[in-house]
């Protein structure tokens, strides 16, 4: 670890930003298409964002500011971890449990902060919010745990390489198709889309935990959103579908699993919670555990593959 | 000096403890602290006697590694709540008993720890047992201590008989001894091994023993319940611990069924251990008390400490036994926060307090930082046992137990986060608005233990250190440590580098706050109403059924509370209808009429044989 | 269905009205005391007029009266009723008839905001409904003169420039 | 505390208008909830009062604003059966088909908005969008979008526009291939379904206890109480049309109710374009004279007409001058939007709150006036 | 306000007012009945979002206040107090005649008459109601003053602060209702 690391770590920060923006723009777009209509400009979510930091804010209290901070803090911390492409800024560190503990940090700072605002619409966001995630978690986890013990490593980095060189074939994603479509529903919840996206429903709850966040605090939700989003599709990207030998391919795919994700979430309404943790521990939650058994028991897709 | 003394020293001090408090209470509070701080540093540098055997008349004791550990943690409960105790005679109904039986049973763990036979163990076990209920009676209800008596006597009997049962077939009362005489005959040492372990189990709280937890934490002293969580729990990790290493399972059950490589027995334990994971996550989440709510999270934790002991293997082993720390140091911190609000507002109800961290700042942080080590984020040292504990199941592959622990894991995110919610942000009640933060000397053990737990996070090697050399007495290979890392099969975890670079995205997104203009105040009423007006803070405070649309998903399970009420009940009907037909009227004509049929009966046998 | 003429003829019979005429298509009007309302209300739902469509007031300043007017409908012969009674204008006082049709809660309310009848029975009648930190006599009540109001309370703009000299929106080349 | 206060509104992305509903919430589950209106109370009933018989239609169209002109037609009603006036033939089918056209856009909306409250923003967008299509033919008929101020005591305020027919019918084609995707996307989800099946019921005992009248009288009771069936008026006799009911109403059917009635309307549309006089006079006047200086004769008069969301009617009184003596409002969600909101929100979630409020057919101005 | 005043804006500010002009978030405040016409305008026929504009949930979020038509006195109240929650540079736009001088109801005893006694209107949009196109050519003068950094209505506000409170106060007696519970 020396100055190095930092510097590219940095670098990493502002690529992710730049090209995660980007591609919340044109998905914009593709949005707007699906509702025929024009939508924004491609550039659009820059412009949002820088508008909100160069506007003034309130704030409730120091730990309104302070969570804002922890969050955007962490998620960029888990940003810098994430293997694209098989580069790392920092080498060894990106152990599956780690980057989805350490997204933890930036959740949490941001439901601290939005509690801390005062607001029981927050209030009722977060509790949301970490019960979706409660929900969605779980079925994931159990795929990935499987492919843990399947492939004998931890490291998403690793777990990406070893999917390349048999094309499609190497896919987890294909060896372990029941795990493969529990992970893009579980990305659906990750991400917030509908039809799981009620922790942010603006009819029920007035757009929840973000309901108190004006000016720069909102700029850093939504810089968070762009770095949250980044982990999330990178985790399944690189876990589920070998993530990218080059850094061109690793693009691309990327760009299409967002794409589908904003395609399916545009004729989705949005689940109740409750729904959402009932529909998440019947279909995905069986299909995570079948997925295991046959992989653990058999060896089917890891041991047997061509 | 010797065990023997030095628990005699402790007794002779507790029983001074108890008149300087007959004379000041205050002074008496602050004997605890200064006889809990002089065991703690005795007990820290007993670390070069280790290995020693000792005896004095009938009782033996052992100083190892792993009873040197466990008595660190405990004592480091001990020492860092009795901080508190000066503060709250007052409010205790028997000052000078509590501050007698707060020694007593400290000492009590100590003996235990070291024990070398099983007289000791059970001696030690008792008076801690005893001592603690008798403490818990001084909070705010009596049944919690009855609850937790019949539970403790239960798991008191299963050892008693598991200990004479070994002695019967084995001859001796040494424990190591003892265990392995059982070897020749796997159906006794089933026997032996499930009752020895069954009082471990009652005591860490795992299902279905855990219901004396929640009513014990909820309702003891707000100065015990800290140790209660932090300590004497752990007791129940050290039976766990003896009946796994001490009592060979592994090798003695290695002929039976195994699922996944592990013996059936034991992975029906495990299977135990993550029920009470589930359990203790899911009744945690419907708590409406901050102490019941913690008290279910030490049964989930307890749980994952049970799993990771029960592995007996490289990785998932170090897990469960740093669990033990972390989660000491964490729950004692969480109970020893709720106790200082609860100290300045009296309740310690979520939904009757709220926005606390404007009052209470410090207090709030050693909340915080200790819910984020019980929740398993980094960087705090919950997350790195959990890791362990994670990638132990993983080299495994034990699905079932790993999800159950997955669950708990995220679960922990939602019931932790309540209080916090709920007891520190959000509206500041009116009646609170004069509220202050809690004394320097209350403050201070909060903010040991919350470096503590920070320190374990960032420098888990610290720990994991003595861990090893646990597991090396236990005959099993040691974790691998590099210099800051732990290497597993699975893949390598530098705490430290995580902590710099979490450090390091936290600088960016401090400084990219900073650069921008400074925010205008506004109050906490100031806030989005749907633009409608509203004054009354209480009102606007969101905090009871946190959880309410996943709470309403399981709120029709069964609770075990309620399955033993029904049994007793049962038994009591039973007994009922005994007694009616018995005693009911005069037992003279009920004894005259069973004479009667018996004689008809008789008689009629005769005649038709 | 009945017909209008049997069914004017019942409640000629029934409630001896003041008097009854047939102001529209399928409409009956009868005229009864206050103190016949209530029994009135009552054999007309049982007469099938279960919607109470509306129930309202008129301001006859010059006699000094309130009328109250309670609209019924009958979904199966499909006929509308208007029954009418006055009231005392300087003493406003009237019973409640939520008990015959509960829906008539919030009408309630809103007469006695808008014109100061009070029904008694009705728990609510003394909150606000529609106006907030209303300070003057009720609204709706004849005598009442709104453009005065408004010219007391919310200023007129006088001229267009004064607008363009105060917010500059007015620059439009 | 074990009750927090929130607030629907005014300021919510989940209310349409500008009203607001106080609600009293433990966890979820609204225990206590209070209506209150009056945020676009303008005094509509006074100001009518000052107003010339003729001047109050600038005023009337304003009471409702989503479907305006069966204020017009209301009003149009009252002042005819108070001045004793027939209105042309021809007069009579236009307004049939202003009010039919009207009711396709009203309830094309409410079924977009559906997509406020269960998140479907795709189908608010469809629908708006072609709602506004209706509108078109709206400014094509009467120079305004929204308020047209086109039916006027006496008649309609000018005859049809050329090619206005072929407009309508070409319009009412593409609605009609549309309406399908609507369906799919809508009414057969399974995630609206999850959101609206068996939830925000209204049993036939509340619809009779409030008054609720419309599309959740019909949904609840199974009967066809349509004002346009059970009391007729322009010449709704004359055309052939079913009135959608059912008899178990919840959220979904409600909607399945509106959607049908769309395809209802269409045919109603179509049908009067087909039987409608070619030629006539479209009005007459309600007095001699100036219409600046019409009086009406003294009396009282109730006229109601059948509104998207049930009985809409005005209670007219004239003391035979030049303005109207006193004239009271029903709106029609009056019944649901304060009594049902007190009595039958408690005990839903607030989840869906926004939604009972969407599906029962609460619309703010007429309720405030 | 004055109205030739020199533009002594810093670049930073300038760059600052770009950003500001081109992604303009409204309050999602259905003030009055000008409401209707905002739905054809967000949708798929006029698609307000081109311009960058969107609806926004709550005051905090958002930069335009939009006062769709006639505000009684009621409403007034809640869109001062949420007004004054709005995060600065905010902007208020009124809609149609009702804003400006009270249109149809200027005899009303409920509503107001002219909204720039009470909030400072950066830009009126004429009508009855304003059709989309209107909206959005609104809209668009809107976009090009704040680029231009001529609309400072929040500023006027703050700089007179006490004008416009007493204003409020004359009118409505007492802005932040007190009595809290008179559902």
């Amino acid at each position: 670890m020396n100055a190095m690391n930092f510097v590219y770590g940095f670098l990493v920060l502002v690529a992710v930003f730049i090209f995660q923006t980007t591609l919340t723009g044109i998905n914009r777009k593709v949005t707007a298409r699906l509702q025929k209509r024009y939508g924004a400009r491609w550039y659009q979510q820059f412009l949002d964002i820088f508008k909100a930091m160069r506007k003034d804010s309130t704030s409730h209290g120091w730990v309104f500011d302070f969570g804002v901070i922890m969050a955007l803090g962490g998620i960029m911390a888990t940003v810098i971890f994430i293997p694209v492409a098989g580069f790392e800024a920092f080498p060894g560190l990106d152990n599956v449990f780690v980057i989805s503990y350490l997204l933890a940090v930036g959740m949490l700072g941001m439901a601290m902060s939005a509690a801390g605002s005062g607001n029981p619409w927050a209030s009722i966001g977060v509790a949301r919010a970490l019960t979706n995630m409660l929900a969605y978690d779980i079925p994931l986890m159990i795929v990935i745990f499987t492919m843990i013990f399947a492939f004998d490593s931890a490291s998403v980095g690793e777990l990406a390489a070893m999917q390349q060189g048999m094309g499609v074939l190497g896919w987890n994603a294909v060896r372990m198709p029941l795990g493969g479509i529990v992970a893009v529903i579980a990305l659906l919840g990750m991400l917030g889309k509908k039809p799981f996206d009620s922790f942010i429903a603006p009819a029920e709850i007035a757009s929840g935990p973000m309901v108190e966040y004006g000016g720069k605090h909102l700029g850093f939700m939504f810089i968070l959103h762009e770095f949250m989003t980044f982990i999330e599709v990178s985790l399944i990207l690189n876990l589920f579908f070998g993530g990218g030998a080059t850094i061109w391919e690793y693009m691309l795919k990327y760009a299409v699993l967002y794409t589908f994700t904003t395609i399916i979430s545009g004729v989705m309404p949005r689940f109740k919670i409750d729904q959402a943790v009932k529909y998440f521990y019947r279909v995905p939650l069986a299909m995570a555990v079948v997925q295991g058994l046959v992989v653990i028991f058999t060896g089917l897709g890891v041991k047997i593959w061509f | 000096m010797s065990i023997a003394v030095f628990l005699a020293i402790l007794i002779i001090l507790a029983a001074a403890s108890f008149f300087v408090t007959a004379a000041n209470k205050k002074a008496g509070g602050f004997a605890t602290v200064a006889v809990s701080l002089f065991a703690l540093a005795m007990v820290l540098s007993m670390k070069g006697s280790v290995g020693g055997e000792q005896s004095f008349m009938y009782l033996g004791f052992s100083i190892t590694t792993v009873g040197w550990y466990f008595s660190v943690v405990m004592l480091t409960a001990y020492s860092m709540t009795s901080f508190f105790n000066p503060f709250w005679m007052k409010k205790m109904i028997y000052p000078a008993g509590y501050n007698f039986l707060y020694l007593v049973s400290m000492a009590g763990t100590i003996g235990m720890f070291f024990a070398g036979d099983f007289i000791t163990l059970f001696i030690f076990w008792e008076t801690v047992v005893w001592s603690s209920a008798f403490i818990i009676q001084q909070g705010k209800s009596r049944k919690a201590s009855y609850v937790y008596y019949v539970l403790s006597a239960v798991g008191s009997m299963a050892t008693l008989f598991a200990i004479m049962l070994a002695y019967s077939v084995s001859g001796t009362f040494v424990i190591r001894d003892a265990f392995t005489g059982l070897a020749g005959s796997p159906g006794t040492a089933l026997v032996v091994f499930l009752a020895f372990i069954l009082s471990g189990l009652s005591k860490m709280g795992i299902f279905p023993f855990h219901v004396w937890l929640p009513e014990a934490h909820g309702s003891a002293p707000h100065t015990f319940s800290p140790v209660l969580s932090g300590g004497l729990v752990k007791m129940g990790a050290f039976i766990a611990f003896l009946s796994v290493t001490a009592f060979p399972a592994y090798e003695i059950f290695g002929d039976m069924l195994k699922i996944m490589g592990i013996p059936a027995p034991i992975y029906f334990l495990m299977l135990l251990g993550a029920l009470s994971i589930i359990i203790g996550t899911l009744m945690a989440i419907k708590q409406e008390d901050a102490k019941r709510l913690l008290a279910y999270s030490s049964v989930a934790n307890g749980g994952y400490i049970l799993i990771g002991i029960l592995m007996l293997d490289q990785v998932g082993f170090a897990g469960g036994m740093m669990h033990l720390m972390n989660h000491a140091l964490a729950s004692a911190a969480a109970f020893l926060a709720i106790a200082a609000v609860a100290y300045r507002t009296g309740t310690t109800k979520m939904s009757e307090m709220g926005g606390m961290i404007h009052r209470m700042p410090v207090t709030y942080l050693v909340y915080l930082i200790s819910i984020i080590s019980m929740a398993g984020i980094p960087p705090m040292g919950g997350f790195v046992s959990k890791w362990l504990v994670f990638q132990g199941l993983a080299d495994k592959g034990l699905l079932f137990i790993a999800a159950a622990a997955f669950f708990g894991s995220i679960g922990s995110f939602m019931y932790v986060f309540r209080p916090l919610s709920a007891v520190f942000l959000g509206q500041l009640f009116t009646r609170d608005k004069d509220v202050r933060e809690v004394g320097f000397f209350m403050m201070f053990p909060m903010v040991v233990l919350t470096l503590l737990t920070l320190a374990a996070g960032v420098f888990p090697n610290i720990i994991l250190r003595v861990v090893t050399e646990i597991q090396k007495s236990a005959g099993i290979e040691p974790v691998t440590l590099a210099r800051n890392t732990i290497v597993t099969t699975n893949g390598f975890l530098d705490a430290f580098r995580v902590f710099i670079v979490f450090g390091f995205g936290f600088a960016i997104a401090f400084v990219l706050f900073i650069v921008r203009r400074k925010s205008r105040k506004v109050g906490l009423m100031d806030t989005y109403t749907s633009a409608e007006f509203i004054h009354t803070p209480e009102l606007l405070h969101y905090s009871h059924s946190f959880y309410a649309p996943f709470e309403r998903l399981y709120d029709k399970a069964p609770d075990t509370m309620n399955m033993y009420k029904k049994i007793s009940a049962g038994i009591a009907e039973l007994g009922g209808l005994v007694e009616a037909v018995f005693y009911g009227g005069k037992p003279a004509k009920t004894i005259f009429w069973i004479m009667a049929a018996g004689m008809v009966f008789f008689l009629a046998g005769g005649v038709f044989r | 269905m009945n017909s209008m003429n049997s069914m004017i003829s019942d409640i000629k019979a029934a409630l001896s009205p003041l008097e009854t005429s047939e102001p529209a298509f399928r409409q009956i009007a009868a005229v009864v005391k206050p103190d016949g309302i209530h029994g009135a209300l009552a054999y007309l739902k049982n007469k099938g007029f279960t919607q109470l469509c509306i129930l309202t007031c008129i301001d006859w300043i010059e006699d000094s009266q309130f009328e109250l007017v309670y609209i019924l409908f009958s979904w199966t012969d499909g006929i509308h009723i208007q029954l009418r009674a006055r009231i005392d204008r300087e003493k406003p006082f009237f019973t409640t008839v939520t008990d015959i049709f509960p829906g008539a809660r919030y009408y309630e309310r809103e007469v006695h905001e808008f014109f100061g009848v009070e029904f008694c029975g009705n728990e609510d009648l003394y909150k606000p409904l529609f106006l907030e930190l209303w300070d003057d006599i009720p609204p709706l009540r004849k005598d009442f003169d709104p453009q005065a109001y408004s010219d007391s309370k919310f200023p007129m703009r006088e001229n267009a420039n004064e607008f363009l000299s105060m917010t500059g929106g007015g620059d439009d080349e | 505390m074990n009750e927090v206060k929130l607030f629907l509104g005014p300021q919510h992305p989940g209310m349409h208008g500008n009203y607001s509903v106080h609600m009293y919430v433990d966890g979820d589950i609204i225990n206590k909830s209070r209506p209150t209106p009056g945020f676009l109370h303008r005094g509509f009933e006074k100001l009518m009062e000052r107003r010339l018989w003729m001047g109050n239609l600038a005023l009337i169209p304003r009471i409702c604003v989503p479907e305006p002109d069966i204020n017009e037609m209301v009003y149009a009603m009252g002042v005819e059966a108070l001045a004793g006036i027939d209105v042309p033939e021809k007069a009579h089918w236009i307004r049939m088909l202003v009010l039919e056209l009207a009711r396709i856009a009203v309830h094309t909306m409410s079924l977009g908005f559906i997509g406020g409250p269960t998140g479907m923003y795709t189908a608010t967008y469809w629908a708006i969008a072609q709602r506004d299509l209706i509108l078109d033919l709206f400014e094509e008929l009467s120079g305004a979008r929204i308020y047209h101020m086109y039916i006027i005591p006496g008649g309609v305020r000018k005859d049809l526009p050329d090619g206005f027919a072929g407009h309508v019918l070409e319009k009412m084609a593409e609605l009609e291939t549309k309406l399908p995707e609507f369906g799919e996307l809508i009414l057969k989800h399974p995630v609206i379904h999850a959101r609206a099946k068996d939830n925000i019921m209204l049993p036939a005992e509340v619809v009779w206890e409030l008054g609720v009248t419309g599309v959740g009288m019909r949904s609840a009771t199974g009967l066809a109480n349509d004002l346009r069936k059970v009391k007729p008026y322009a010449r709704y006799d004359e055309v052939e049309f079913e009135v959608p009911v059912a008899v178990y109403s919840d959220a979904l059917t409600r909607l399945n109710l509106k959607f049908r009635e769309i395809y209802q309307s269409i045919s109603i549309v179509r049908q009067v374009l087909e039987k409608m006089p070619a030629d006539g006079p479209v009005n007459v006047p309600v007095s001699p004279g100036n219409a600046l200086r019409w009086t009406v004769p003294a009396g009282m008069v109730y006229a109601a007409v059948e509104s998207s969301r049930g009985e809409y009617g005005y209670f007219i009184v004239s003391d035979g001058r030049e303005k109207p003596y006193r004239i009271a409002v029903r709106g029609a969600s009056y019944p649901q939007g304060l009594l049902g909101i007190e009595k039958y929100l408690k005990g839903y979630r607030i989840d869906d709150a926004s939604l009972w409020m969407d599906t029962m057919g609460v619309c703010s101005p007429e309720i405030d006036r | 306000m004055v109205l030739d005043e020199k533009d002594n804006r810093s670049p930073w500010e300038k760059i600052g007012d770009y950003f500001s002009a081109n992604s303009v978030w409204m309050k999602w405040y259905c003030t009055g009945c000008g409401a209707i016409e905002m739905p054809p305008t967000m949708t798929s026929r006029f698609d307000m979002e081109r311009l960058g504009m969107g609806p926004m949930a709550t005051p905090r979020q958002a930069d335009v206040l939009l006062i769709t038509g006639y505000l009684s006195t009621k409403t007034l109240r809640r869109v001062i107090y949420s007004y004054e929650q709005m995060n600065s540079p905010r902007y208020v736009v009124g809609f149609g005649s009702c804003t400006v001088n009270g249109g149809i109801y200027y005899d009303s005893y409920a509503t107001i008459n002219r909204l720039d006694m009470y909030l400072p209107v950066d830009l009126y949009i004429a009508g009855c109601m304003p059709r989309p196109e209107a909206i959005m050519n609104g809209f668009a003068k809107l976009i090009d003053m704040i680029k231009k950094g001529e609309a400072r209505g929040w500023r006027h506000y703050q700089e007179n602060y006490e004008w416009y409170k007493k204003n409020q106060l004359d009118s409505l007696g007492e802005v932040i209702i007190k009595d809290e519970f008179h559902e």
